[in-house]
């Protein structure tokens, strides 16, 4: 029984995009269960999903953005000035539930100015967020004069705490996942999501409010991009204005690697956690194997792109 | 009289007003020293009608902005030009420099290839490495494991820090066990992955050794995994990150490269060559870092 | 200037049988232009609910335009709409839509990564008390949807991107539909719709015409708006010329109307028995439909290939075309057999290809006319690595004149073009890349009837100096206007060939049913 | 005369998308003539011709690769790589010609290669490409050990040499310039181009072969990678493994800067040299104002807004 559905399952699989970067993951997760000893601890599985946890909580939001058809390359700073900002605020204030929430706020008040520039002066979503992640950056690096600002409490359990050994951002994770799953599939905002992306116009004349959803998935994946940094800062426990610098072509590889397609309109939510747990689990190996520092490199890039090839042999010359 | 924190003491100006380029970058606490140094400089030097202006060269350390930078400071005719050349590859602009009369300083770190810089003030990489490998072998009693994590694969500085710790440690320690090296990008997010992932398959690592950025990444790992006092990390700069985990007892042991003093001392060493001729005492100036431990901390 | 027929509104006896309904809508003077162009000139228009007005004109006369102006997605430089009596300004397609104008475009434009059910309620889905979307509820009133427009038969789950472009039009027709529109524009709704689906849309047409909308049908099928109309209402360069009755005129007056003369194409005996044979398949298969195809056609042939939707015309010309590879058999032209690895061998080798689906797989959107005309023989008027650009303009203004294209400018973006005029650039792509045997898959969808002819007779003066025309249509009069044989295909299968002299559309019809 | 021509050119330009950015070129330019009595020296001028050089010639390769609704991540790699492989040619062979054109050679391939995977293996170009710059870096870690190698001679000269005060380089990429832009807008291969990124099924069936020129512009992309890389390792007279470390975004940065869409079909090769002009005008303001760092990047973020937002606001709604 329990067979049979895990087939279902399996087969059902198959037939997404998503289905060959968890074969490369389930490949990868095969071999270093017998490669290392270490590998299927508990303790180092639950090490593998906290450190997917902020790329995968990033990509969510990410992942809308891209099946609307628009791309945050902001995400990076947007996670380092949230951090700055949470830390200020709470170093001056004295108050860890302002400093959060302004945290939380800058996220998402970036994450508006991105969804404006698009959507009201019609800036390329590439370039805009290409201005937002250098204008991020230099805001957080001119509060703190370039020092990292200590960041503790609650933020710190969340980046660095376990529940029952399991860690506070992974079970974070989890939850996001199914909540945004279960948004984009299910409600009316994610189809309309859907709809945008695959054929903009179309929608737009079947009533959909093309820049209230546009608006609506940039806000939302610099929300997110806002609680990777807390969580990540608090996982420090500091809050550097670096921090997070390149994680925008991490994330949007997890994405990508999860079968969601650049061009819009087509994307799931299981896959970006799979990519991201991919690249997380990638890491792990090279430590748990001791590969030798170059060819971790090498390895890393051949990863990449095996994951995603399977999926084009596969699929053949249908396109074009 | 000397200034304060610096080692050498301005000529009279006979010369007329000097202007002194100071090209540095600033993407991180290291920077902020350096600064400070510039600016004390500065103070110092304006009573004897010279300015030192800081040029940031951004927050993206490259050979190519120094390159830009030089150029720019060219454009600008100063008199003169302390610069943190880093990479490898800035040795031609540097000699173009030299060529046209306008006397470049070094400071910090250079490239391998020799250029005519007036003089280089700064630690040597190399032996910097070797002078912390003398302190983890001390450390380790010269067996067990130690942990490496450097900065970005391939970044001059960072290998050399490696390598000059880890020739030494492999030719003297035999015993001391090599995990890694593995590569952080300066990021503290990573280095905390990569020790807790260290700890996974080597449960009896006790040393961790970081070449460059995020030390304090590692520290908490640390701390996070209870192993407080039975593993301990060693990295380089006494940024604030890093001093607060070296009072609490993760971090064992941070070299510094006394910055400050290399900033200072460099431009009023190049000060004094451009109203006096005076050259710099050698070439290569050597700054020993200050190897700070717990107990210093305290 | 423009001779004009038309009806006395108060006078004319049959406008009353109309006018029985209220006005509905009352447009007054409509003209608009595209940067000096001028589209429209001071068209007027009465609709009243209750009543299908067909609008027919040639291919640019404006139908689209002026349909966009009364929906609120173009606004008319001047003139003024009315709708019941009050007037309205509708300053964008959403308002158009609160107001109750539905319209259907010429361009097909599902949502094709969503389900059935989702597109038909897009931009209004049902929710669950949790705020979920009701997918039950949703598929539920969609099937009802469906089979008001006759496509019950659809799988509301289905993903929509992988429906037929004709049950991808019914979509779209029954999204219409569900807003229980009080004005429906339909533009060419029909081209991609088999005889079947035509016969379930009609009757929910009539059965909105009985709720009392006021319904617009553009169609270039005559014969459609003669049978389902009340009124038909002709639009010639941007002016309406004639307003009849389809009971009191006939199909050439209505051409008269549309395109100032009365011409309309007649099949010419045409004798090619004794040419070479240009194209030669035996065997010809593949692993998905087709099966076994043998034929022989011969130099300066036109030759029909006639199937149901799915019958596996446009596969076929597909693996003539090096666009997939067949799996067995032989294909030879001229003699010599063909092993296409792409179509750009195929383009080299003398054959080029009308495509079936304009937008998608026609046109570079981005690009100008000339560009889209020039694509397909910049490497034979190649000189070395550079294109002959100068000369693409004189070629293009060549096509143009013969093909009767109408637009401002060869510089200006295909996509300004309307649809008819899109489908004759593609045309003179194929024609410019002088081809030895070419390629036409419903060559003439969203054609207008002049224009048609005029593309018959083009087609009919290449074969004559001995191009060979492979033409697969699902339209029987455009078999009878212009092949010399058809192959009949059902269901992968060659059901057999018929010579001129056998062809009628009965026997024809009869063949397409024989593996069903 | 000239007068009523400037005018006429001036007034083409208006219709054209990279006129934002030409007008934002234009606008810094004045400032800094009036900011810095240094910026209008010859000498200075021709500084920030040759700063922008590099990324103006690899993105002329972008450029196409864009146009053909491409991207090519691997460039900063590729310019490490080349750099690498003809550095140590060069040493163990020591014939500067078997250095050189290996190192170009070293572009075309990987140029090639990313090509292959996308045409043949059906991989998303994003995450081919993705795969590729980690494999190529990691390739040139591997060669060198991470140690910089010493490169000289001709290379030098084309990096770092000047013909009557112009910068070699700088005379290559406007000769580059000129050649990929004929080649663009008068060849078949570039109208081709052009074409297949418009829309990629039309063209296959008007006879354009596709997967020919997707390779051709993923190898011509290399290429220019590889000559991007011999420019700046001869600039600096070393090459570094990590050169070109990041370029990526820069390259694309200009490619779009200069009016390029993403999303393919469209682009203006004069727009890309301007588009990588202004980022190398930028880069000589901040010296010359001596702007501190943190506001560099601040004010980085807002000039590139600004250029595009531009044009945007000129466009309005006329999109979707
Ligand atoms: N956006 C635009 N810019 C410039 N010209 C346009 C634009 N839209 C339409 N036109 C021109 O307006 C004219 C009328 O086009 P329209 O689409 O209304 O024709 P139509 O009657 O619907 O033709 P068809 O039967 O081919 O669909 C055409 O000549 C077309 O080129
Ligand atoms: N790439 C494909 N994969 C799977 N099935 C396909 C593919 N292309 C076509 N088919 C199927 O093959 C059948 C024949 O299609 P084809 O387009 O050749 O028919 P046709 O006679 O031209 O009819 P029409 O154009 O009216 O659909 C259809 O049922 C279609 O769904
Ligand atoms: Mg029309
Ligand atoms: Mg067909």
């Amino acid at each position: 029984m329990a067979m049979h559905s895990g087939l279902t399952f399996v087969r059902g699989l198959g037939r997404h995009r998503e289905a060959s970067v968890f074969a490369m993951l389930a490949a990868v997760a095969i071999y270093l269960s017998f490669a290392s000893d270490y590998f299927l601890e508990p303790r180092n599985l639950l090490n593998v999903g906290r450190q997917a946890s902020v790329v995968a909580i990033v990509a969510l939001g990410q992942a809308l953005v891209i099946i609307a058809r628009g791309i945050d390359l902001s995400v990076g700073s947007v996670i380092g000035l949230s951090a700055v900002v949470a830390a200020v605020l709470m170093r001056d204030t004295g108050s860890e539930a302002i400093g959060l929430t302004a945290g939380l706020l800058t996220g998402l008040v970036c994450g508006l100015v991105n969804g404006v520039l698009y959507t009201r002066f019609r800036i390329n979503p590439f370039i805009a967020t290409l201005g937002t992640l250098s204008i991020a950056r230099g805001i957080a690096l001119l509060m703190t004069g370039g020092i990292p600002v200590p960041f503790g409490g609650f933020a710190e359990f969340v980046g660095a705490g376990r529940i029952f050994d399991i860690p506070v951002s992974f079970l974070l994770m989890i939850v996001l996942a199914v909540v945004v799953h279960v948004f984009a599939s299910r409600t009316v905002i994610g189809r309309e999501i859907y709809a945008i992306g695959d054929n903009p116009k179309a929608s737009r004349l079947a009533g959909v409010n093309l820049r209230a959803i546009r608006l609506f998935v940039f806000a939302f994946c610099g929300l997110l991009a806002g609680l990777g940094g807390l969580i990540l800062a608090g996982n420090l426990a500091s809050a550097d204005p670096n921090l997070g610098m390149g994680y925008e072509l991490d994330v949007i590889a997890a994405v990508i690697l999860g079968g969601t397609a650049l061009s819009g309109g087509r994307g799931s939510i299981l896959g970006v956690v799979i990519g991201a747990l991919l690249m997380a689990l990638l890491n792990n190996a090279f430590v748990l194997l001791g590969i030798s520092a170059y060819w971790q490199v090498v390895t890393k890039g051949l990863v990449i792109i095996f994951a995603v090839g399977l999926d084009g042999l596969q699929r053949g010359s249908d396109d074009d | 009289e000397a200034p304060q924190g610096g080692s050498v003491a301005a000529v009279e100006n006979t010369k007329g007003p000097v202007r002194i380029a100071f090209l540095s970058f600033q993407n991180n606490p290291f920077w902020t020293p350096v600064t400070e140094g510039a600016k004390a400089a500065n103070d110092y030097l304006s009573k004897f009608d010279a300015t030192v202006d800081f040029v940031d060269l951004g927050d993206e350390l490259s050979a190519e902005a120094v390159v830009a930078g030089i150029e720019g400071a060219l454009a600008k005719k100063y008199d003169g030009i302390v610069v943190v050349p880093i990479f490898d590859g800035t040795a031609r602009i540097i000699n173009e420099a030299t060529d046209e009369g306008v006397p470049v300083f070094n400071i910090v770190a250079e490239g391998a290839t020799e250029s005519r810089r007036l003089a280089f003030i700064g630690q040597d990489a190399t032996s910097a490495g070797k002078q912390i490998g003398e302190f983890i072998a001390e450390k380790m009693d010269g067996k067990g494991k130690l942990g490496v994590i450097t900065g970005y694969f391939g970044a001059t500085q960072h290998t050399q820090r490696m390598s000059g710790a880890l020739d030494y440690l492999k030719a003297s320690f035999p015993d001391i066990q090599i995990v890694g090296p593995f590569e952080n990008k300066d990021k503290a997010e990573s280095a905390y992955s990569l020790v807790q992932d260290m700890m996974t398959a080597n449960p009896d690592l006790s040393m961790v050794y970081m070449t460059a950025g995020g030390p304090f990444g590692a520290a908490k790992a640390v701390k996070d995994l209870n192993l407080t006092g039975k593993v301990g990390v060693v990295g380089f700069d006494h940024t604030p990150d890093n001093m607060q985990y070296l009072k609490s007892g993760e971090m064992v042991g941070l070299l510094d490269q006394a910055p400050y003093q290399q900033a200072l001392d460099s431009s009023v060493m190049l000060y004094n060559y451009i109203v006096a001729g005076q050259e710099p005492p050698a070439k290569v100036i050597p700054v020993t870092g200050k190897l700070l431990t717990p107990d210093d901390a305290k | 200037m423009m001779q004009s027929d038309r009806m006395n509104e108060a006078a004319a006896p049959d406008a009353a049988a109309a006018s029985a309904q209220p006005l509905l809508i009352r447009a007054r003077g409509i003209a608009k232009g595209f940067s000096g162009n001028a589209v429209l000139h001071s068209v007027d228009l009465d609709l009243h609910a209750g009543e299908v007005v067909g609008l027919l004109g040639e291919n640019g006369a404006g139908k689209s335009t002026l349909m966009h102006i009364l929906s609120g997605g173009l606004q008319a430089d001047t003139g003024t709409i009315e709708m019941e009596g009050a007037p309205v300004r509708f300053g964008s397609v959403a308002e158009g839509i609160a107001a109750g104008v539905s319209f259907v475009h010429q361009e097909l434009s599902v949502i094709g990564a969503l389900s059935v059910a989702e597109n038909l309620h897009l931009g209004r889905m049902a929710k669950t008390a949790a705020g979920l979307v009701n997918f039950s509820l949703m598929q539920k009133a969609s099937r009802a949807l469906l089979e008001r427009v006759g496509a019950g038969h659809i799988d509301p789950r289905k993903e929509a991107g992988a429906l037929r472009a004709g049950e991808q039009q019914l979509i779209e027709i029954a999204k219409a539909a569900a807003r229980k529109p009080r004005l429906l524009i339909l533009d060419e709704p029909t081209s991609s719709l088999t005889p079947h689906e035509v016969g379930g849309f009609f009757s929910y047409v009539r059965e909105a015409r009985a709720a009392g909308a006021a319904i617009i049908f553009i169609t270039h099928r005559l014969e459609e708006a003669m049978s389902l109309c009340d009124r038909v209402v002709v639009l010639r360069n941007g002016a309406i010329v004639s307003e009849r009755r389809p009971a009191e005129t006939t199909r050439q007056q209505l051409i008269a109307d549309m395109t100032g003369k009365p011409a309309i194409y007649e099949h010419r005996p045409r004798s090619v028995n004794g040419g070479e044979i240009a194209l030669s398949l035996r065997g010809v298969s593949d692993d998905r439909l087709l099966d076994g195809i043998d034929l022989d056609i011969r130099k300066g042939e036109i030759f029909g290939l006639f199937g149901l939707v799915g019958a596996g015309r446009t596969e076929l010309l597909d693996l003539i075309h090096g666009v997939h590879r067949h799996k067995a058999g032989t294909i030879k032209l001229f003699g010599k057999e063909l092993s296409l690895l792409d179509p750009s061998q195929a383009v080299r080798a003398g054959i080029a290809l009308v495509p079936e689906g304009r937008k998608t797989a026609g046109i570079l959107p981005q690009h100008s006319v000339r560009d889209n005309a020039a694509i397909s023989s910049l490497r034979r008027f190649a000189r070395g690595v550079f294109s002959d650009r100068a000369g693409d303009a004189g070629r293009v203004e060549r096509h143009r004149q013969s093909l009767g294209i109408r637009m401002a400018s060869d510089t200006q973006a295909i996509s300004t073009l309307s649809g008819g005029n899109q489908q004759k650039v593609i045309f003179a792509r194929a024609l410019m890349a002088e081809p030895r045997l070419l390629l036409l898959d419903e060559p003439t969808h969203g054609v207008d009837v002049g224009a048609k002819s005029d593309l018959y007779g083009i087609v009919t003066r290449e074969a004559d100096k001995g191009l060979t025309v492979i033409v697969a249509s699902s339209e029987v009069p455009e078999i009878l206007a212009l092949c010399d044989r058809v192959a009949i295909l059902s269901k992968g299968r060659l059901a057999g060939v018929l010579e001129r002299a056998e062809m009628t559309e009965d026997r024809i019809l009869t063949m397409a049913f024989k593996e069903h």
